[in-house]
């Protein structure tokens, strides 16, 4: 366990030409390569799904939400309940086994049996079946079924060798917590890579020349090696690829544009801001229990003030558009989804007068220290506004929300704790005011995204942690419990947007969050000095996402060439 | 026998240090002062006189043995105890230069020891007893009263501490070297100021010293201490010129004189 | 004492140390009242460079790298002094009770200040600092403090160690003084030139303290200091960005004023320790 | 030598109280911290499960996974076992990583950089005061307060500075790492030669402090020497100025041994940071992303390991100290 | 070959204190030595005997400075020399030094054999170690001193070894002139005889050709010396034998210097002696001092003495330093005004 190793191929160094330099998807050194764990390395990071150890049945693009075909080549809907899926023929793993209907079955049925990234999925199926070596029968279990989740889970679920995992669960006695810490250094997988060295500083992949997508897609991927260098810091991470080390980085860089002011080979998906394409929501999350927060007009006032302008600009460095009330992203296939018109009635804008305005009209006046106090005598602030320490685009952000918020005599003061203590304190419901993001793009949203920020079923009294979803906050809304089980079954289009329309419509009413901004789910950002031909808005013509590595992105590896 | 005694040590020991480096400073070491008499203790450096001294003063505490004032065994526990014997029993000290807090002036040392003697008086009258007191040992008040004792000389210290003895009119005195480290001009006019207290107050004075000459010339008796022991004790004029003690006579042959020869073979 | 002034008026360490201090202190204090503005107000756009409303430029939140500094030395004072006065109190009575006490309680104390020495009072400081969920400036100079008296402590506790024997304790003590007002007035007034350099040492190491672990992010909330400053312009990547304005001026003014309190102090030390000078 | 045995069996013993002082603030401190660690583990995993019970299953899983279900005082007995077994338990945040292994791994970095620098730094330092005390004159006008100048920088303001000079802007050096990004390590000139050019830096804004703090001590410690009262007799014997020098630096040379031996906790510490600044994947590293993760078991191993190889340096340059200085050894045995 | 081993000229040396002022430690100092002579110089604290030694030793250490006057070995004035050839030729050869400190003389980590040999080997390079230290063990063996503590370091040793040890260091190497400094200061009295007998044998055997011993022990310098001088705030006052500046001192400040003795000698202390005492302390060496330095606490004093600078006047082979003749001087002594 842990040490270095060196793979088959003894790999001493890594030619320039032939390595392809990532970044920004692994900061820790590499804890295991076992794609049950939720702390796995690089690549196989729990919310990344890059398919270059394990490989998921379909590769989810972001760019149209669409599921592509990989290891499965179609899925369809047998009836309300059950989903059928085609598998690829001549799948086989590096071992030289064949990947058949059964592993595919088998891997699902271990999110069942042990706590591992799909478990969550497992709870709305009932079975999954190989309908014959080819087809595999995923059924919903009848009184908790999630279509969404389901067709999520697709581009989730790694398959793994039955075999040889089941090896090792009898290894370990079926134990779960033993299985997912099982190290895994020498992955027997279907990807196209292969593990060949690791150390705390970096992770390098070898290509698997035997690999099955060679016949099928007439070549390898152009990387003979995949190196991610590990850094501890984003500054040395960005300083280490501002000096042309790393080709695909995915990190907050601030100011990216400066990278290719004096000419540098540097390019992100869009030329012009926000330079990436949108991918989640950080918002404002307001403890519902606290006085004075539990005034909507105090949040609607706070939501009022906001400068997001400033907000995109100075926080974000321009990475986003300005927030628009309601939870969709401001992408085609979501704002389909709703319908604007009716929810101008409740929309707000940034508006200092009329945030002043409307905490005059409740009572609230200012006080000697120009803090406003409730007409019952609650003093509006001081609260404190928090996030993890080192997030530093979102440390900005709150810092212009208190900022913004003493403007309309309301007090707030930034505070940013370790990740743990932060999340402990938002998940037990300590705090005031916190910034906390939707979850990550997939066949789910944006369901899941309203699911996870106002889904009040089996809420945790303040004190007991808030785990199944994001609302720490503890908002409270039955209409919105009914919305969000009716949309999951809906398939057509305009039930859906009445759906969506009034989820929206009770989240800009309540504002139990303020969205703040918009974030890319990833930060794909390409040095073109050495590997050409990423894909940007301008030049794609095999719809490739730009999600480094993860999901269709893959695609890109067999299009890059080396200068 | 005993009960003529004012301040008295019985078999006073006192070790310093551990294991091997341990040793006995002050050695079995038993000596009384009577009322009124002078008596000089007289050895060479690191012979115990200053840790002889100490333990009488309460400062250290002996390894064994006690020390009895007026037929009492000191023990100086709680402040009042202390206080007491302190106000009969006091001290002057070697090194003049380092028995003054340098911070206060000499007029509030005074003052203070006014409080040791436990004297509560008026301003004016407090003044009359300062007054007195330098002008006691020469000193004049007026002059140095408002001055840091930094600003004396040697000889000017030393007499301000004898000053402080005048004012707390202790029973015994225990003057420990008390001429060492000033110059030989000024050293009999203390001499004959600790005489002339002992004349006016009946004051029991103990006078530490390695010198002989000075021993001979202030002293009633004379102890001879060596190596933390008490070989020779007796009536000056006998010890100097009758010694009986061994130590005793070597140290006399040693000591350069100007009448006698000084044999150096 | 008079002669005291005068050499120190001829020590061109002290003089340019005091200036020093005098100079950024001065810019502290008077600053803040020349330009009025909140030094939290986001004035700019990030890391604009220096320029005519900008002297310093901005820095990453887009503030005025200028009144921040103004600010950010105050906060870092403050830490400094409030750190050196607190291990300056602790040092000095751990220091002067074990001394003058010896035996018993000086075993037990130096024991207690010798642990203080090897651990590394930064990893107590780190390891402290963590375990408070609410850090301002207040707590982290008390922690700072906390840390790093052991040094004052030793220092007074061996000229204690050695005062308790001069004859003019034992006067004291013969006078009938308890042990209190000895050591405040027989003791305290020899080593208090001793313990002002003690505490300008320690204010010096406070300052640093105080960077050192803002710069871990460990520092205080709501706050704007040196350290803190250090840590946003990593944290945002102001070396990348070539934003030098956003961290040499902290890291120059930390450095200055450690140097004018090391300058003062080895000034001071020339007249107080006359064997150093030459 | 009986005494002299006794005395450091008193060391010795002294020491190992403090070790134990060391591991309970070690254990205690991180701990007083609310949150509990797991929660951060756990979180991704029960994301999206809304059956409870399958939620606390897993929550009670880890907790008693890493024991912190049981009462603090059980922890700590548990955590001493551990510990005298050699284990320092699991860290949090690179579950499931051992600690030990990751220690493992950083130690020889840490130590290679730091131990050089420090001895190095000391070792010019000294040198360099003694001759600004011996020279005066301009030398001394120049080098002192220029050493003041620089030991007022800390650590990381110096190795900020460096970085950003010589580093970014003149790109003579680079920004970070322990070697090149494109080799991988192996014994070959390649790899050697990347580690070295990466260890320059650091190494540089080390060695730099460390030579102004010394040289600080050392000089006044030299003029000290300098006008003792052996130097003037020597003098006055006719003894060539070049031997009685020697005596001198000596002499002077020998308290900074213990200087060393104290300072090396905040020269250890400080020199952590640097290692922050230019990523060196030593302990510094290690302890940093540790302090944000609040992984307890490795803050506490790295602290830990920190005050144990300064507590362990004390005791051995004491050791040495005596038997190189006359007058420690005598002041050592004279101890109580 | 000039007769005169010693011949010290107007010697004027000075201190420069931190705050810049000049301490005129040593200000007209003149006196001669002759072969087989020893001088003794006696005053009280401060007076400057301990400046006035290290002065003889021809080289300057600050914050002690030289400002004038010729310090002549056989002749040669040595403040004129190279300090290389001062150093090797002269320098505890010629001349050597007793501290006063003797506490703190030694290298506290150099072995005293090593520093020795060091010394030695300056001065005699043909010698081998082996030699040097048998040289040594014979002078320490007549000094009491065990050879053992040649392997010794400084730390080890009692302040009386030590003092003794720098005894026989200082006169290792036979020097013409020895200056001592209160050699037997931190000695109990049958050491500091020890002390005194070997530096008489020494100078007896013409080992040392002539010594200045500085105490301000008046009856041991009585014993040591052949002829004493009385110091007073940095210059000498009187000079003559030792017989004669004792028993018949003539410089007022000598006479009650002489006055304040005490010995244990019934014949001494009851020939019907009054001990004198002198009021008032001596001057600040720092000040410009115009007339006579002992004005102040002068009982004779009168207005000239505090105007015009006193020369030193002969009397015989004697000299003092006072405006009143000696009559004068005399006279007022028997009726003890
Ligand atoms: N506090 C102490 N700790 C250890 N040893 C001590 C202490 N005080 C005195 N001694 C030792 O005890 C012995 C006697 O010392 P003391 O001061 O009594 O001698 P003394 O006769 O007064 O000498 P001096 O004439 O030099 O004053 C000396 O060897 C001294 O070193
Ligand atoms: N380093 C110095 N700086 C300034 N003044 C000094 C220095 N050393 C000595 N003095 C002064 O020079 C004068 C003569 O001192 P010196 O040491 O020669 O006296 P001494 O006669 O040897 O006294 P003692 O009998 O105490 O040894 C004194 O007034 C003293 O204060
Ligand atoms: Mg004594
Ligand atoms: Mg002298």
């Amino acid at each position: 366990e842990g040490g270095k190793e060196t793979g088959s191929a003894g790999v001493s160094s890594l030619p320039r030409k032939e390595t392809l330099y990532v970044g920004g998807l692994q900061w820790g050194p590499p804890q295991n390569f076992n794609p049950l764990s939720t702390q796995a390395s690089f690549p196989l990071n729990n919310g990344w799904r890059m398919p270059l150890l394990y490989e998921t049945l379909f590769l989810y693009n972001q760019l149209d939400n669409s599921l592509e075909p990989h290891i499965g080549l179609s899925y369809e809907w047998v009836d309300d309940l059950t989903l059928r899926i085609q598998l690829r023929k001549g799948i086989h793993f590096n071992d030289g086994s064949p990947l058949t209907a059964e592993d595919v079955a088998y891997s699902y049925l271990l999110g069942e049996k042990y706590p591992v990234p799909w478990s969550a999925t497992m709870t709305h199926i009932k079975e999954v079946v190989a309908a014959d070596d080819y087809t595999v029968l995923i059924r919903m279990k009848p009184e908790n079924p999630n279509r969404l989740y389901v067709l999520d889970s697709l581009g989730n679920v790694y398959v793994l060798p039955s075999d040889v995992w089941s090896e090792i669960e009898k290894k370990y006695d079926y134990d779960g917590t033993k299985i997912i810490q099982e190290f895994n250094a020498h992955p027997i997988a279907s990807g196209p890579y292969k593990i060949a060295f690791y150390d705390d500083t970096r992770i390098v992949l070898e290509r698997d020349d035997n690999y099955w997508g060679k016949a099928v897609f007439g070549k390898l991927p152009a990387p003979k090696y995949i190196a991610h260098l590990i850094y501890k810091s984003n500054e040395a991470s960005s300083n280490a690829f501002r000096q042309g080390q790393i080709d695909v980085n995915q990190q907050f860089i601030p100011k990216v544009w400066t990278l290719w002011e004096k000419g540098a080979p540097f390019k992100t998906y869009l030329r012009k801001p926000p330079y990436y394409i949108p991918g989640s929501i950080p918002s404002l999350f307001f403890n519902m229990t606290k006085k004075g927060l539990d005034v909507p007009e105090v949040r609607r006032a706070l939501a009022m003030c906001i400068d997001y302008a400033k907000v995109v600009d100075v926080a974000m460095s321009g990475y986003s558009t300005i927030v628009r009330p309601g939870l969709m992203l401001p992408v085609y296939h979501e704002q389909e989804l709703i319908d604007t018109r009716t929810l101008e009635s409740v929309s707000y804008s940034f508006d200092v007068d009329a945030a002043n305005a409307l905490l005059d009209s409740i009572g609230a006046k200012p006080g000697p220290d120009g803090i406003r106090v409730l007409p019952d005598g609650t003093r509006l602030g001081p609260w404190e506004a928090s996030c993890p320490y080192g997030w530093s685009d979102w440390n900005a952000t709150l810092e212009i929300v208190a900022q913004s918020a003493r403007k309309i005599g309301i007090e707030i003061r930034t505070k940013f704790p370790e990740f743990p203590v932060w999340l402990n304190d938002v998940q037990n419901g300590y705090f005031d005011i916190a910034m906390w993001l939707s979850t990550n793009p997939g066949m789910a949203q944006p369901w899941d995204r309203f699911r996870a920020f106002l889904d009040s079923r089996n809420l945790p009294p303040i004190g007991k942690p808030v785990t199944a979803n994001y609302n720490y906050g503890r908002y409270k809304n039955e209409r919105v419990n009914e919305l969000l089980s009716l949309i999951p079954p809906v398939t057509d289009e305009n039930t859906l947007r009445e759906l969506y329309t009034e989820l929206n419509l009770i989240f800009i009413r309540d504002l139990p969050q303020i969205p703040l901004m918009y974030r890319p789910s990833a930060f794909y950002t390409v040095y073109e000095g050495v590997w050409t031909g990423f894909p940007d808005e301008q030049n794609n013509p095999y719809n490739i996402p730009p999600t480094p590595i993860s999901g269709a992105f893959v695609k890109a590896l067999y299009y890059i060439q080396a200068k | 026998m005993g009960n003529e005694y004012v301040l008295e040590g019985v078999d006073l020991t006192r070790y310093f240090g551990i294991g091997r480096l341990r040793f006995a400073a002050v050695d079995h070491v038993t000596i009384g002062f009577r009322e009124g008499e002078i008596v000089s203790i007289v050895g060479e450096s690191g012979s115990g006189k200053t840790t002889l001294a100490k333990i009488f003063l309460g400062l250290l505490r002996p390894s064994s043995g006690e020390v009895r004032y007026r037929g009492e065994v000191l023990r100086l526990r709680g402040q009042r105890e202390r206080r007491a014997y302190w106000s009969g029993v006091q001290a002057i000290f070697q090194d003049p230069f380092a028995s003054f807090n340098q911070f206060f002036r000499v007029d509030r040392f005074l003052q203070d020891c006014l409080k040791v003697a436990g004297i509560q008086a008026s301003e004016q009258e407090a003044r009359r007893i300062k007054e007195e007191a330098c002008s006691f040992v020469n000193l004049p008040y007026h002059e140095i009263y408002n001055k840091y004792p930094f600003e004396l000389s040697g000889g000017q210290m030393q007499r301000l501490m004898i000053a402080r003895v005048f004012i707390i009119k202790p029973s015994v005195l225990i003057a420990d070297e008390p001429t060492s480290m000033i110059d030989a001009c000024s050293r009999s006019t203390i001499l004959d100021m600790l005489l002339s207290l002992r004349k006016e107050r009946g004051m029991t004075i103990v006078f530490i010293t390695h010198d002989l000459g000075l021993a001979y010339y202030v002293s009633d008796r004379i102890a001879i201490m060596h190596r933390g022991k008490i070989c020779e004790e007796g009536e000056a004029k006998r010890v100097i010129e009758d010694p009986q003690h061994e130590y005793t006579r070597s140290l006399l042959a040693d000591v350069p004189r100007l009448m006698a020869e000084w044999s150096l073979e | 004492m008079k002669g005291a002034t005068r050499v120190l008026m001829r020590s061109p360490k002290f003089l340019i140390g005091v200036a020093l201090l005098v100079m950024v202190g001065g810019f502290v204090l008077i600053y803040p009242f020349v330009d009025i503005r909140d030094p939290f107000e986001m004035v700019g756009l990030s890391y604009e460079p220096p320029s005519k409303d900008f002297p310093l430029g901005t820095d990453n939140f887009g503030r005025d790298v200028l009144l921040e500094l103004a600010y950010g030395t105050r906060s870092s004072l403050y830490v400094g002094i409030l750190a050196g006065g607190i291990a300056l109190c602790i040092g000095v009575v751990i220091g002067l009770l074990a001394g003058y006490l010896g035996g018993f309680w000086d075993n037990i104390l130096t024991t207690v200040t010798n642990m203080f020495i090897v651990i590394p009072s930064f990893m107590i400081l780190i390891l402290v600092s963590i375990g408070l969920n609410s850090r301002s400036l207040l707590i982290v100079g008390v922690i700072i403090g906390c840390t790093t008296w052991p040094w004052t402590a030793r220092a007074v506790r061996a000229q204690t160690a050695s005062l308790r024997l001069r004859d003019h304790v034992h006067i004291a003590r013969i006078s009938g003084y308890g042990v209190m007002r000895i050591i405040v007035t027989q003791i305290l007034p020899y080593i208090a030139s001793y313990v002002f350099m003690a505490f300008i040492l320690q204010t010096a190491s406070g300052i640093l303290a105080e960077a050192s672990i803002s710069m871990l992010g460990l520092g205080p909330y709501n706050t704007i200091s040196l350290g803190t400053m250090l840590n946003w312009a990593i944290m945002f990547e102001a070396m990348g960005a070539g934003a030098w304005w956003a961290f040499i001026p902290p890291a120059l003014l930390i450095a200055l004023f450690t140097f004018a309190l090391f300058l003062i102090n080895s000034g001071l030390d020339e007249i107080f320790n006359p064997k150093i000078r030459r | 030598m009986r005494h002299y045995l006794r005395y450091f069996g008193k060391k010795l013993g002294w020491t190992f109280l403090t070790l134990v002082v060391a591991v309970t603030l070690n254990f205690f401190l991180p701990r007083m911290v609310p949150g509990n660690p797991v929660d951060a583990i756990v979180t991704d995993l029960v994301q999206g499960i809304s059956d409870e019970n399958r939620v606390k299953e897993i929550y009670e899983t880890f907790n008693s996974e890493f024991g912190v279900d049981k009462p603090l005082w059980h922890q700590y007995l548990i955590y001493v076992r551990n510990l005298l077994r050699g284990d320092l338990g699991t860290s949090f945040g690179q579950y499931p990583k051992k600690v030990k292994d990751i220690l493992r791994n950083a130690i020889p970095w840490t130590v290679g950089l730091q131990l050089p620098a420090i001895l190095v730094g000391w070792i010019l330092g000294n040198v360099l005061g003694a001759l600004a005390a011996y020279r005066r004159k301009l030398f001394d006008k120049i080098f002192m307060p220029l050493s003041l100048a620089i030991s007022s920088f800390p650590f990381f303001v110096m190795a900020l500075l460096m970085l950003y000079l010589f580093g970014m802007t003149l790109g003579w050096f680079p920004i970070g790492g322990a070697y090149a990004f494109d080799v991988l390590p192996s014994l070959s000139w390649r790899f050697i030669g990347s580690v070295l050019y990466h260890y320059a830096l650091p190494f540089l804004s080390i060695v730099i402090v460390t030579i102004g703090t010394q040289a600080i001590g050392m000089r006044s410690m030299a003029i000290y020497e300098l006008n003792s009262d052996y130097v003037l007799y020597s003098k006055l014997l006719g003894l060539e100025d070049k031997k009685v020098v020697r005596y001198v630096f000596r002499n002077a040379m020998l308290p900074q041994i213990t200087g060393l031996a104290l300072s090396l906790g905040t020269m250890v510490a400080g020199a952590l940071i640097a290692e922050i600044v230019f990523n060196y994947p030593g302990i510094g590293t290690y302890m940093f992303s540790a302090i944000r993760q609040l992984d307890y078991p490795l803050i506490s191993g790295c602290t830990l390991l920190v005050t144990v190889s300064v507590l362990v340096a004390n005791f051995a340059i004491e050791v040495v100290y005596g038997f190189l200085d006359p007058r420690i050894k005598m002041a050592q045995l004279e101890d109580k | 070959m000039d007769s005169k081993l010693l011949a010290v000229e107007d010697l004027h040396t000075y201190y420069r204190t931190r705050d810049g002022e000049h301490v005129h430690a040593v200000s007209g100092v003149s006196f001669e030595l002759e072969e087989g002579r020893v001088l003794g110089i006696a005053g009280e604290s401060g007076c400057g005997k301990s400046t006035l030694a290290l002065s003889l030793m021809g080289f300057y250490f600050p914050p002690l400075y030289y400002k004038s006057g010729v310090i002549a070995i056989r002749g040669v004035d040595i403040m004129k020399l190279e300090y290389e050839k001062l150093r090797v030729d002269y320098l505890g050869k010629e001349i050597s030094y007793i501290p006063q400190a003797a506490m703190n003389a030694l290298n506290p980590t150099r072995k005293i054999g090593d520093f020795v040999v060091d010394v030695v080997q300056v001065h005699r390079p043909s010698l081998t170690e082996k030699e040097i230290l048998t040289m040594a063990a014979e002078r320490f063996e007549s000094l009491n001193l065990p050879s053992r503590i040649l392997r010794a370091f400084p730390t080890e040793l009692s302040g009386g070894m030590k003092q003794r040890t720098v005894i026989a260091i200082s006169t290792l190497l036979d020097p013409k002139i020895l200056i001592a400094d209160e050699p037997t200061s931190a000695l109990d009295v049958s050491s500091q005889k020890a002390v005194i007998r070997m530096l008489r044998l020494l100078m007896r055997e013409r080992v040392i050709k002539a010594m200045i011993f500085i105490t301000h022990e008046l009856p041991l310098l009585y014993h040591v010396a052949d002829d004493i001088a009385v110091m007073y705030a940095g210059q000498l006052v009187e000079k003559g034998t030792a017989r004669e500046v004792i028993f018949d001192p003539l410089h007022p400040y000598s006479h009650a210097l002489m006055g304040s003795i005490l010995v244990p000698d019934e014949e001494f202390m009851s020939s019907s002696r009054t001990i004198r005492t002198i009021p008032g302390a001596p001057p600040n060496l720092k000040e410009e001092i115009r007339g006579c330095r002992f004005a102040d606490r002068c009982p004779y004093a009168f207005d000239a003495c505090r105007e015009h600078a006193v020369a030193e006047r002969p009397v015989g082979k004697r000299m003092y330093r006072c405006l009143i003749d000696v009559e004068d001087l005399k006279e007022r002594y028997v009726h003890g005004e």
